[in-house]
């Protein structure tokens, strides 16, 4: 076969060209042979296919994704907004920290182990590239129903992946979710967050400046895997009964990726780096117009000098392929040799393979042909935009209409019923204890890990001297944005803000993980057009900007589509984790406080869920003020030493949050259902904007006129006390009885 | 009773980092001359019947569906001769 | 002047850092050495850090034990020099031969993160003086491959000699035989053990106790009475 | 290139729980009249020059060294045929 040179384009304007099978459409054909007066070679063709993808251009989403700079609420805390690797927040002490959250659903289902484990690593490039240190991750999951026999493929696999992977990484796991629903059954979700922590002099950006400068190539060898796998992986939903059409999977190699750390690191330590850029879809073709398009000037690339795995390699292949844990440097002259000697230092190789040039173009040769000549904007950040059609779907008013009223769906009444309703929930796959699969994860190592999971946010000390730390909490629930995509994502939003303010941390910064199906289809349009709308109105009330995410469409099976599932992350910042507030309730005769107020709102609840399977109506009611207010309080109590416990309420409602706390601090608490509630409500409504407490007798007069003053609800409930949790004048559970209902769930189904 | 081994190895076009992390160890260690090393699996069966044909379509089907991962691996099943 | 405690970082290395932390507690000073030295700069005791060197890749342990830092602790720990492997560490110690034993895949073939109860069997080695026999500590242990396994005369050895050194309590989280967490050899000098004890050193951090303080002070002590 | 195999198994005296496992699913899997399953490594060793006696010696002392933890493995090196 005769290589595809740019003069070999030149002279064969009408040569046939695969752009319909590589994903492009027509007009983007007809647009790229415009843009270089020519038709593209076979190169040129790879990399636009993929570039231009969904995955890569975020073409249906960008028009809607832009309200999240426009309505970006007044902060000074952004150091780094969206359009970088990931964000970068000022946490304060000349700190900064940077996290992000992405998905990698599609590969996780053809491959879960290793579609997950390299969720994991691409993530934790996206970190290292800004200059950080990586310091902990996270990993909101989503399956399909946890009785299905994929389930027991899927799940296991992805585990173990993501454990494998951060486990050998070194990277504490500090939180989560875990969710199973049908909807996910051939569309699991894997989210993948990661934060780290630098110093505000050490951001480092995705940017080439500098003619003269060179391009470094580090890490692993590139081989054949993943080719491809941006375009077909990201693009369409793909037949799994059919093995040959299966993309080629990539493998991660955790071990080179802890060695591409400690280089990076020490090589940024040494200010040897002037500009930087992980590698994910898309691979050398995505990173070297991404570092062009965003500097200054041209790049020139001789693709001969990459290390390669395999030598039967087409260029095109080079330069699309997916090898994982591999990074691109901008390095000046005269630190090329201290680069290449760090890079020796860990065992990582590392090859020079082009420059900067002053020139305009991405230019890229092969055997002393040039293949590529493209204007690198054009490939990185003009890619196409949609204006895809959206509509309310025609089944939204029926859905809504579908309320759990009392009438419509049968409640427990009575102590014995309630009482086996309470161990139903706590002991559905949903609300039950996670910890066969966090058991598999690390959340020790680096020796920073204050909290971790079951709390409520994940917390990591920053600093051994002050004890400054930041806090995560991710929170995301479809049946509520299915029910109503704008207060959906919204929930979402305020679960995980809640989080993190009931660990007592300031929520400062937002990350977003939109998962979707097709959007080709207006319905599922219309549900991420509205969820984008009312995230970014929350984050402008609660002073929240989102800082970076990511978006994953075409979540489907057929013509049937997820759950519209928007994952929301909240990062918080507490100026001494030795005020963290923990959610166990574990001192005798404590005082147990409900924040916040309780209407009867069970649409799209757990209870619904676990005890009729079902899902209609409309989401619970949401008061950003309130959210407001509730983290003020919460966060004050912790400061002030007034309150020892906290737990947020959300799935499952008081008694789910309840059991959780008492379980874990190994103490019972006697509650007495406030007036005028009615006890099926209090104990299972999912009202927003609440937490319970444990509140010491001492502090209680000061707590109460806190929350009396700032004009927060704030009823005495009950108390710490016994082995059981009673509900007076309705049922008495003892502990071993909650906690033989709430453990060993998922093992029975899955181990 | 009878044996039958079945060969589990990455598909040539996938990373090992397993048999990268030996290779690179061997000259450490002063073993030369290795231009590559790839790690696999090996699993030994004891067969309570006969080793025949069916028996081993049986034991395909499992490589196929069970013992490998076909996304990523390569399999080979044989019968192992009594030593 | 204190002593100098060396904490060895192999390529793949995790807990290495948290090991210097634990030294610096407990008030000795940390050393970091590097794996391709062969030079342990004057350190008085080597800490083998937990992780997963080489990414655990073959086996765990089974290629840091040639690094040429390893040749040097061989020999010296032979002649007496106190080291202290942790997880890792001990693998790596059991594949260097300055243990006897391997460490077999977990019976759950899962890796295990937990809180976990040991307890101390040997109070006489250089890294346990500060325990007491029969005392209950609760340390982190996280492992995959943590499954201690010998021949029988191997154990009846350990066992007859008190060279068992911990043993987990309650759980045993990876099928190890006899239920031991870390043995020591017969000149009490080199210990190896799978749960983290640099983990358990602060009240604000991992699992809030500081039950794993004591190795440390232990090893200073011995090293500053010396 | 020729190519070395070893083969790494588990000492039959020592247990070996993922060769377990592996049984304990195939009859669930409809896979019947397995008695045993062992699980163990192969080594796929590409050599540069030619497979003579001293190049076999040098394997089989990389195997006993480090390919193998002779502590609880056994293994064997063979000569893989052309295919
Ligand atoms: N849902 C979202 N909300 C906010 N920003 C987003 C979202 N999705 C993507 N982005 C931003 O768009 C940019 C490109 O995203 P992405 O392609 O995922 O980055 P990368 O190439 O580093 O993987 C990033 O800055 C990312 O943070
Ligand atoms: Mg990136």
């Amino acid at each position: 076969m005769t290589l595809d040179t740019v003069k070999h384009a030149t002279e064969t304007p009408d040569a046939e060209q695969p752009w319909a099978a590589l994903g492009l459409k027509a007009d983007e054909y007809a647009r790229i042979r415009e843009i270089l007066g020519r038709r593209p070679t076979g190169a040129e063709l790879a990399m636009y296919s993929v570039m231009w993808s969904e995955h890569c251009s975020y073409k249906s989403s960008k028009v809607h994704l832009k309200q999240f700079g426009d309505k970006k609420p007044e902060t000074d805390a952004l150091l780094v907004g969206i359009g970088e690797n990931a964000g970068v927040v000022d946490v304060g002490q000349g700190y900064a920290v940077t996290f992000k959250i992405e998905s990698h659903n599609h590969p996780s289902y053809v491959e879960p182990y290793q579609g997950a484990a390299t969720g994991i690593g691409g993530i934790v490039r996206d970190i290292l590239a800004m200059g950080a240190r990586p310091v902990a991750v996270m990993d909101p999951l989503r399956f399909g129903a946890p009785d299905h026999p994929d389930t027991r493929r899927v799940l296991p696999g992805i585990v173990a992946g993501i454990g494998g992977y951060g486990n050998c990484l070194g990277l504490p796991n500090i939180g989560g979710e875990v969710v199973f629903d049908p909807c996910y059954q051939g569309n699991p979700l894997v989210n993948a967050l990661c934060v780290g922590v630098m110093k505000h002099e050490d951001i480092h950006l995705a940017q080439a400046f500098g003619a003269g400068n060179k391009v470094i190539l580090y890490g692993a060898r590139t081989g054949g895997d993943g080719i491809g796998g941006a375009s077909i992986l990201a693009s369409e939903t793909f037949d799994a009964t059919k093995p040959s059409k299966r993309p080629a999977v990539q493998v991660g190699d955790p071990f080179q990726e802890k060695l591409l750390i400690e280089c990076t690191l020490e090589v940024f330590r040494e200010r040897l780096v002037s500009g930087i850029q992980d590698f994910g879809a898309a691979g050398l073709s995505c990173a070297t117009s991404e570092l062009a398009s965003a500097g200054s000037g041209g790049m020139r690339v001789e693709l001969d000098d990459v290390p390669l795995r395999d030598n039967t390699l087409s260029p095109e292949e080079i330069l699309m392929s997916e090898s994982q844990e591999r990074m691109c440097a901008i390095v000046e002259p005269a630190n090329v040799d201290r680069f290449l000697e760090i890079c020796e230092k860990w065992d990582v190789i590392a090859t020079v393979i082009g420059e900067v040039t002053d020139g305009e173009r991405l230019e890229i040769f092969w055997r002393g042909e040039q293949i590529v000549d493209v204007p690198p904007r054009t490939v990185a950040h003009d890619g196409p935009v949609l204006n895809r059609p959206f509509a309310r779907p025609s089944w939204q008013d029926e859905l809504q209409a579908d309320a759990p009223t009392a009438e419509r769906l049968k409640r427990p009444a009575g102590g014995d019923e309630l009482r086996t309703a309470v161990l139903q929930l706590v002991g559905s796959p949903n609300q039950a204890d996670k910890s066969w699969i966090t058991s598999q994860y690390d959340r020790f190592v680096l020796g920073n890990t204050v909290l971790a999971t079951p709390e409520d946010s994940g917390m990591i000390r920053v600093d051994e001297e002050s004890n400054l730390g930041v806090a995560i909490a991710t929170d995301g629930n479809g049946r509520f944005a299915k029910l109503d995509p704008y207060t959906g994502a919204q929930l979402a939003l305020a679960e995980a803000y809640r989080n993190v303010a009931a660990t007592g941390a300031k929520p400062l910064a937002v990350s977003d993980c939109l998962n979707f199906g097709s959007p080709e289809d207006p319905d599922v349009m219309w549900q991420f057009a509205e969820a984008t709308r009312g995230l970014a109105d929350a984050c402008l009330t609660l002073g929240t900007p989102v800082t970076g995410g990511n978006v994953s469409l075409y979540n489907q099976t057929g013509a049937v589509a997820i759950h519209p599932t928007p994952v929301v992350a909240v990062l918080g910042v507490i100026d001494d984790v030795n005020r963290r507030t923990p959610m166990a309730f574990a001192e005798e005769g404590q005082l147990v406080y409900l924040l916040g107020d309780t209407a009867d709102e069970l649409g799209g609840s757990a209870w619904t869920q676990v005890a009729h399977d079902h899902l209609g109506g409309l989401p619970p009611r949401l008061d950003l003020e309130r959210e407001r207010l509730l983290a003020e309080i919460l966060i004050s109590g912790s400061r002030d030493g007034m309150i020892d416990a906290a737990h947020d309420l959300s799935d499952g409602g008081l008694i789910q949050a309840l059991t959780e706390s008492c379980l874990r601090g190994g103490k019972g608490a006697r509650l007495v259902v406030p007036e005028g509630l009615d006890p099926f409500v209090f104990l299972f409504s999912e009202s927003a904007g609440r937490a319970i407490v444990s509140v010491p007798r001492s502090e209680e007069l000061r707590f109460t006129e806190m929350c009396g003053v700032r004009g927060l609800p704030a009823t005495r409930i009950g108390v710490v006390d016994g082995d059981s949790i009673e509900i007076q004048g309705q049922f008495t559970l003892p502990l071993a009885e909650l906690h033989e209902a709430h453990t060993g769930v998922i093992e029975a189904l899955i181990g | 009773m009878a044996r039958v081994v079945v060969d589990v190895m990455l598909k040539p076009e996938i990373l090992d980092p397993q048999g990268q992390a030996v290779q690179r160890a061997l000259p450490r260690l002063g073993f030369a001359g290795i231009a590559d090393v790839r790690q696999g699996k090996r699993f030994e069966l004891e067969l309570e019947g006969p080793v025949d044909d069916a028996a081993l379509a049986r034991i395909r089907e499992a490589a196929e569906t069970f013992l490998a991962n076909t996304v990523i691996e390569d399999f080979t099943v044989r019968v192992e001769e009594e030593k | 002047m204190t002593a100098r405690i060396g904490v060895v970082t192999f390529p793949g290395s995790l807990d290495d850092r948290d090991a210097q932390r634990a030294v610096r507690l407990a008030g000795a000073e940390p050393v970091a050495l590097w794996h391709r030295d062969k030079d342990l700069h004057q350190v008085d005791a080597v800490v083998l850090p937990g992780g997963f060197s080489y990414g655990d890749y073959l086996r765990c342990g089974a290629i840091s034990r040639f690094s040429p830092v390893m040749d040097t602790i061989i020999e010296q720990a032979k002649a007496g020099l106190p080291v202290l492997g942790i997880c890792n560490g001990f693998q790596v110690l059991t594949e260097s031969h300055l243990l006897p034993g391997a460490m077999l895949r977990n019976e759950s073939l899962h890796f295990v993160c937990r809180d976990q109860k040991l307890r101390v069997e040997n109070a006489a080695t250089a890294w346990t003086t500060d325990y007491t026999v029969g005392q209950e500590i609760s340390v982190p242990l996280k492992n995959g491959e943590g499954r201690f396994t010998a021949d029988a005369r191997t154990i009846d050895e350990l066992e007859a000699e008190g060279r068992v050194a911990f043993r987990y309590l309650d759980v045993n989280p990876n099928g190890s035989i006899n239920d031991i967490a870390g043995i020591t050899n017969a000149a009490g000098n080199v210990v190896g053990l799978m749960p983290h004890p640099e983990h358990a050193v602060e009240p604000l951090v991992g699992t809030g106790r500081t039950d794993g303080l004591g190795f440390f002070t232990s090893i200073l002590k011995q090293l500053v009475s010396s």
